[in-house]
């Protein structure tokens, strides 16, 4: 093997090219070694694999779910029985506070973008995101954010005035000392990681298909993943600037939010939830992708009427921005504004109307085959739309200001998040844990988590809609007795003991499988799309030969011998990148080597935000190892030359 | 991993417990039922001089409590101490935000000026407010003057701007009692 | 007929609550009903459409074996795409009826508010709600705190405040919930309409007890509404007994007469509930606890365990002191 | 005297023969049931300012001052007696009128400023009994002395917290968007919580026929907050910011025509002038700026003759005597102090010549 600068001074035909004579065994041993990381811990640390990337954002996500499933535990026992007193109101308000800002901002997201991080490459033919280093920013970010939350949580500095911190309360006045600085902080790391990841995505998505997938071939979870990011880059940054100014105001007295100065404590509420409802259709669309996915494969037909589907997951995405102002129906705001919020708010289930007709009618065009994803979609479809149709009623005023901060919004919005992502991610992760570890899960222990999960669900969250009724309000750690509300607490608490279980089976369930499970072929469902050509676990290079896509279901449509594309460097990591709309074969770029750099970032970043909950110098004083590390991340490497086709 | 290692992460894990733990611990109540003495009489010639009395034990309890601080702070505005300190910078009362305290500057000193009342107008809250109020307010009196840690601080409150952030103000060097004007 | 049939359904226990958006006394509550019904029906119908389509679907041709019959999986049979226009055209025409209904309840809400005939201000503190009757004759306005007492049938138009942080007032029995906001004014329309005892809550997390900060409301007849409004006016009545007198003298010198107002005393206090007409309410602390004597005692003795982190400091009490104490705030009905 | 102006019927023995010269003010009872139940009690208006006498007609007139706390919205009401204009018959102590100035105050304004009791040149040439009063609202107030009508109000310094008083009913017409709310400041209102002049008294020479005003040009942010009543502690409940009004200048000393109803000539000063104006015989007018210079101007055309440093702010009283040497200038005398507790110490100084040159050059 020639060092990279005697290979940068080699004609461009000598340069060892993967093609028909250079393929087999000895092509996916130099791949192997070109593309895989640098060995010992240090090299674990530096790696820019996406599939590594994936793999510790969804793993680190369902650690945080199972946290924040033990606070829903903690929270259940104290509202078993009326005015119990097994936790005080203190620590219940900053177990109510954690287990909504983990779930949303610690799970919910980064489990969306790690699937997506993980299965975008595979799916339209690459060999790496477009940013792989911007990739391993994201996540350590994401990572930092989430220990801090926790640590403080630990060390009785957790934040206790909701995941969504209204001020005055969370203002400088109302919010004591530093749990609330600590929550706005974390906000700054879980938006910068999913603005990174998003970016790269959205770079992926339409740069880097392979020759042949045009858009309208390309999967529908690769469409949903492209909306999300794009929601993700408009809707994000709303929130780091609220969270920022409540920073500013409670670190140095600015008057943002101080209804005394001119400020004004809706300001935060409207560019929270600007960012709040766009945030819950960025952790629900990439649901309706898995869904696609696996009903496609397990009715065994294409999804039908595939632009219909397409433009519906487009039309949720742009209705996501303009109909916020339904959770704030109460506020006393102009009651015309309101009919138009509540006209958007019904709009928007129009498109996930359409996209559930699509799936019904796959499903009826196809021949279903009952496995465990397949149960999941199921008992999604028959969940979510409970869930969205309570959005539809909640969605007009008069019914709003009797139901809205009550238990009924938390029976409506569990229904559309665990019904409407959660399920589909289970789903999801049953079918692709194959492709991820090459063992299959075990359908017998799935059937059972499954049914225990759907079931547990409805009896934990169903009652709530009555406890809401009932007149229970939200985020209050008891209740009076004599109102009605023993039986539908009660109830609740029970289903969510039946839930937990379940969910600890489906995770026994990983990891057995991922030792003793079957071992899984290639293409252990028959799956049409690519991801489902290269092995099980894929090699670190995804495929030895770029493929060539003709058609929305390769594998379905391409017999035995996937058609494909020749001449990628194979000791230097080269991509092929094609053009956005019909993706002919355009140009081949270098992708940068694994480095320790973006996680040094990470930690002078952390540094940063961390100090500058204290002391507003941190912020200059922060910025210089931040600006060190970040230069030698995009140091310039030996030249090569990328060579055109 | 080395033993080295986790000692380090447990000192380190401690460390941080105690300096995050007094600033938030949140005290509902003051102390347990039934009376206790309040602070020793000052020596009325040069009171806040001379053998300051030992300090009280539940000193520790209040300064530096971000809770504490915040109940001071409404206090402050409820009992109509703005009437006459204003926010710190005096009017009829004395000011609050610089160095000089006639009276002793130290936590249980103010609670002593708060709980008897001093000259030229100061009222006696003794049995106006209860201990754990008095303590309160002396903690947030300490913050003018930019005593107290600054994490333990509210930057401003909801109210009219008045005074720059308490997180920003320089800490008075506490002047001794009996300086130039008496 | 069809709101009982649905209440019946949905009364699932005791359904006499005093605090149930299913109660109905109020116009907004029972708009609010009739809306909901209407709603269930539609989305139940559309529920059932998607879950029957659904189990066919997957019952139909389901097979056990794996594999791709044939290769035409993009055929679509003729029956898709007319459904799919049927489908469509339902939801649209679903979503509009709803959205007009909604509108139209809306607006009949706003008209039954437009006339009030008694204003009322309620200014919501961090855990107890202080309310005032703005008379036209400005002399003869009350004040009193987590209480409200509304003839039945008249329009009340009730301006709300915050002191501190944004919190809820919510009646579900009688009305929806509006925010009270600090540096806003907002305001609700109460329209009761049957007589009763209410409860009501703050519906917006609003600190460390958000869960007891409710107040009582009390429905009833014209003349009862004017008995009581009355006795409002009266200031606190002469202590007799030496017990009495002991209270009265605790409470106007010492701690409780820097937050809490008795009129007639030189007790002035403005930043804490008007206290009064106390026992003449029925709970204490913003609907913690009942109103009796024992949790008088319990109450007045040590607030901070029976509501632990609220503005009412633990005095340590002397034991003669808090039976003198108790016994005052019994004679102020 | 009774201090304590209102209070149920039967406390104030009222039995005023001619009713106040205005609706407003009709009625009985007022004193309490122009405020929120038992508020009168704790509601202010006690008695602080100048007092005029008046021999032939045996009225004493006074004024009397804000209500309390400054938070207006915790006082809902006209708040009847605070903030107006008393006169009562000198024998029996009887309130012959009054006239309220400023219903339900919103900033402070008492009504306590000296009232220069002048003959009023009458439509036919008659002489009317009048009684001028630059009040602290803003408005230069001329009004009978005989029973409180008012002849004419116009504002003698700017302000944009009042849109005028009302000739008709007397009422003063509030400018609603400067009303502070409980919860969020409102900005700019001028004149501030001290008005447009303070206690310090103007001046007026009959020489020139104008009156010698020394007042601030002092606006203010006010931002009001529910106040708490603990006896012996300040019952305020507002937080207040004050500043220079327009031009910049925190002092104006105003020659005011009151027949004309315009301001003659006015001396913009850095300081707000808490000094009281002298007009002499002589055709010179003397007062004092807060940084000590204690000034002699011409009474017609308001030029700076002749000015002395002194030791202290000037807000004492400047007071002219004849000398026992009959020398016809008359030597001045003031006492300048300016302290927190506004007590003037008078500070004797040796008798101040006016130089000759220049007060002869008139």
């Amino acid at each position: 093997m020639k060092s990279a600068a005697e290979r940068a001074k080699l004609p461009p035909a000598d340069v060892p090219r993967d093609g028909p004579n250079l393929t087999g065994e000895e092509l996916e041993t130099k791949l192997s070694t070109t593309w895989s990381n640098p060995p010992g811990f240090v090299g674990w640390l530096s790696s820019v694999d996406h599939k590594d990337i994936g793999r510790r954002y969804v793993i680190t996500a369902l650690v945080f779910l199972a946290l924040a499933g033990v606070l829903a535990i903690a929270m259940r026992l104290q509202l078993a029985r009326p005015d119990n007193d097994l936790i005080g109101a203190a620590r219940y308000n900053e177990i109510f506070t954690m287990h909504g800002t983990t779930m949303m901002f610690l799970f919910a997201v980064p489990v969306m973008q790690g699937m997506q991080i993980y299965l975008t490459p595979l799916m339209i033919g690459t060999r790496s995101n477009a940013f792989p280093r911007l990739n391993a920013f994201s996540y350590w970010m994401y990572l930092a954010g989430g220990l801090l939350l926790w640590i403080a949580f630990v060390l009785n500095v957790g934040p206790d005035v909701g995941w969504f911190a209204y001020p005055p309360l969370s203002g400088p006045q109302f919010g004591v000392g530093k749990r609330v600085d600590i929550w706005a902080q974390m906000i700054t790391f879980t938006e910068v990681a999913a603005l990174a990841a998003a970016v790269s995505l959205t770079a992926t998505i339409l740069k880097q298909k392979a020759p042949g997938m045009s858009l309208a071939r390309m999967p529908i979870f690769v469409w949903a993943t492209l909306v999300t990011s794009l929601m993700v880059i408009f809707s994000m940054p709303s929130v780091a600037l609220a969270s920022g100014m409540l920073l500013s105001d409670r670190l140095v007295g600015t008057h943002f939010y101080n209804p005394a100065e001119r400020g004004d404590a809706l300001l935060w509420q409207h560019l929270f939830w600007f960012f709040g409802h766009p945030e819950v259709y960025i952790i629900f669309l990439p649901a309706t992708g898995f869904v696609s996915e696996i009903v496609a494969t397990f009715s065994r037909r294409s999804i039908v009427m595939y632009p219909i589907v397409v433009m519906s997951l487009v039309a949720t995405g742009i209705l996501a921005f303009g109909l916020w102002v339904h959770h704030m129906f109460a506020t006393g705001l102009p009651r015309i504004g309101y009919s138009f919020y509540t006209a958007a708010s019904m709009s928007v289930s129009i498109p996930t109307g359409l996209q559930i007709f699509c799936w019904i009618a796959t499903l009826w065009e196809g021949r279903p085959q009952l496995k465990v994803p397949l149960l999941y979609v199921i008992g999604f479809i028959f969940t979510f739309v409970i869930g969205g149709l309570t959005g539809v009623m909640i969605a007009a005023v008069p019914l709003d200001l009797q139901l809205h901060d009550t238990y009924f919004i938390v029976a409506h919005f569990h229904y559309v998040l665990i019904g409407g992502a959660v399920f589909p991610l289970l789903g999801a992760i049953t079918y692709w844990f194959p492709k991820a570890t090459g063992r299959l899960m075990s359908e017998t222990l799935g059937k059972i988590a499954f049914w225990m999960i759907f079931l547990g669900f409805q009896l934990a969250f169903f009652p709530m809609h009555i406890a809401g009724i009932y007149g229970m309000p939200r985020r209050v750690y008891t209740y009076p007795a004599g109102m009605g509300l023993e039986l539908p607490n009660m109830l609740s608490t029970l289903g969510s003991l039946v839930v937990s279980t379940a969910v600890l089976l489906f995770v026994v369930n990983l990891v057995i499988s991922a030792r003793s499970g079957r071992r899984a072929a290639p293409n252990p469902w028959g799956a049409p799309s690519l991801e489902w050509a290269t092995s099980c676990p894929p090699p670190p290079y995804n495929f030895p030969h770029i493929p060539l896509v003709s058609s929305r279901t390769p594998l379905w449509d391409a017999g035995e011998k996937l058609p494909v594309v020749h001449g990628l460097r194979v000791e230097d990591r080269e991509l092929v990148l094609t053009t956005v709309m019909s993706a002919e074969p355009d140009v081949r770029e270098p992708s940068p080597e694994p480095s320790p750099w973006p996680l040094i970032g990470t930690v002078a970043t952390t540094a940063m935000f961390v100090c500058s909950i204290f002391s507003p110098w941190a912020v200059l004083v922060g910025v210089v190892p931040v600006a060190l590390a970040l230069t030698a991340w995009f140091w310039p490497k030996s030249p090569r030359l990328s060579g055109s086709l | 991993m080395s033993l080295r290692f986790r000692n380090s992460t447990a000192l380190l894990a401690l460390a941080a417990a105690l300096w995050g733990c007094n600033r938030e611990e949140r005290q509902t109540r003051g102390k347990p039922l039934g009376e206790t003495a309040t602070a020793a009489m000052p020596d009325t010639v040069y009171p806040g001089t001379g053998n300051a009395p030992a300090p009280d034990p539940r000193a520790a309890q209040y300064e530096g409590n971000a809770s504490a601080i915040a109940q001071g702070q409404m206090l402050y505005n409820q009992m109509n101490c703005v009437g006459c300190h204003f926010h710190g910078g005096g009017g009829m009362g004395v000011a609050l935000m610089d160095g000089k305290w006639r009276y002793g500057g130290r936590i249980d000193q103010i609670v002593a000026s708060i709980d008897q009342g001093r000259p030229n107008g100061m009222p006696a809250w003794r049995h106006r407010l209860t201990e754990q109020q008095m303590w309160q307010l002396a903690a947030y009196v300490r913050t003018l003057s930019g005593q107290e840690r600054k994490d333990a601080v509210s930057a401003r409150a909801d109210e009219v701007s008045n005074t720059p952030p308490q997180t920003q103000t320089k800490r008075e060097p506490l002047m001794p009692a009996d300086s130039d004007e008496q | 007929m069809r709101r009982e049939g649905l209440l019946a359904l949905l009364c699932l226990s005791g359904c006499s609550g005093a605090q149930t958006a299913f109660g109905g006394q109020g116009a907004e509550d029972a708009n609010f009903i009739q809306l909901f019904t209407v709603f269930m029906i539609v989305c139940t119908v559309m529920y059932l459409l998607v879950s029957a389509a659904l189990i066919v679907a997957v019952w139909r041709r389901r097979r056990t074996a794996m594999v791709v019959e044939d290769c035409n999986h993009q055929a679509t049979s003729g029956v898709v795409r007319p459904a799919l226009i049927g489908w469509t055209a339902l939801i649209a025409i679903g979503l509009t009826a709803l959205t007009l209904v909604g509108f139209f309840t809306d607006r009949s809400n706003a008209r039954n508010g437009s006339h009030p005939q008694l204003k009322l201000t309620v200014t919501a503190n961090q855990w107890w709600w202080d309310v005032e009757y703005d008379w036209a004759d400005v002399s003869k306005s009350v004040r009193t705190a987590n209480e409200i007492h509304l003839p039945v049938g008249i329009p009340v138009e009730v301006t709300l405040k915050s002191n501190d942080v944004i919190h809820s007032f919510w009646i579900p029995n009688l009305a929806g919930k509006q925010d009270l906001i600090p540096g806003r004014r907002t305001d609700a329309q109460l329209l009761p309409r049957k007589t009763g005892l209410y409860r009501g809550q703050c519906a917006e997390f609003c600190g460390t007890q958000h869960a007891q900060m409710a107040l009582d409301v009390t429905v009833e007849s014209k003349a009862d509404f004017e008995k009581w409004y009355g006795a409002q006016l009266q200031t606190a009545p002469v202590p007799k007994t030496p017990l009495q007198l002991a209270g009265y003298r605790y409470i106007t010198t010492r701690e409780c007469a820097s937050c809490h107002n008795i009129s007639g005393t030189s007790a002035g206090g403005q930043v804490a509930p008007d206290l009064t007409h106390f026992a003449s309410r029925r709970s204490i602390a913003a609907g913690t606890l009942p109103m009796n004597t024992g949790n008088i005692y319990g109450w007045v003795a040590d607030p901070q365990s029976q509501k632990p982190g609220n503005h009412m400091p633990t005095i340590g009490l002397k034991a003669d002191d808090l039976h003198g104490i108790v016994a005052y705030l019994e004679t102020l009905k | 005297m009774e201090s304590l102006q209102h209070g149920p019927r039967q406390r104030r023995a009222d039995r005023s023969r001619i009713p106040p010269p205005y609706p407003q003010d009709q009625g009985t009872d007022l004193g309490v049931k122009s405020w929120g139940p038992e508020q009168w009690k704790i509601g202010g208006g006690t008695v602080w300012g100048w007092l005029s006498y008046d021999p032939v007609l045996k009225l004493v007139y006074y004024g009397t001052s804000n209500p309390g706390p400054w938070n207006a919205e915790q006082r809902p009401g006209d708040n009847k007696w605070t903030a107006g204009v008393f006169a009562r018959d000198v024998s029996t102590g009887q309130a012959r009128w009054y006239y309220h100035s400023t219903p339900h105050d919103l900033f402070d304004h008492d009504d306590i400023n000296e009232t220069i009791l002048v003959d009023w040149p009458g439509p036919n040439g008659q002489r009317i009994p009048a009684m001028l009063r630059p009040s602290r609202n803003g408005y230069f107030y001329v009004q009978d002395r005989r029973n409180g009508r008012i002849l004419s109000a116009d504002a003698y310094s700017f302000i944009n917290a009042y849109k005028g008083v009302d000739l008709k009913t007397g009422r003063l017409i509030p400018a609603p968007e400067k009303e502070p709310k409980e919860g969020r400041v409102v900005r700019n209102i001028c004149p501030g919580p001290p008005g447009a002049k303070d206690w310090n008294p103007s001046a007026f020479s009959p020489v020139t026929g104008l009156i010698y005003i020394p007042h601030l040009n002092i606006c203010m942010d006010m931002g009001a907050k529910n106040a708490n009543y603990i006896p012996g502690t300040p019952f305020v409940g507002a937080d207040v910011k004050m500043y220079a009004g327009p031009g910049g200048n925190r002092g104006v000393f105003t020659a005011w025509d009151p027949v004309a109803r315009r301001k003659v000539f006015e001396i913009k000063e850095d300081l707000p002038l808490w000094s009281p104006a002298l007009a002499t015989a002589g055709g010179l007018v003397f007062y004092g700026t807060m940084d000590g210079w204690f000034k002699a101007i011409d009474a017609r055309s308001g030029k700076l003759l002749w000015q002395f440093k002194t030791g202290s702010g000037i807000i004492g009283q400047p007071i002219s005597y004849r000398a026992p040497t009959g020398d016809s200038t008359s030597p001045c005398r003031r006492a300048s102090a300016a302290g927190p507790e506004r007590s003037s110490r008078p500070i004797s100084t040796n008798a101040i010549r006016p130089p000759r040159s220049a007060s002869s050059t008139q």
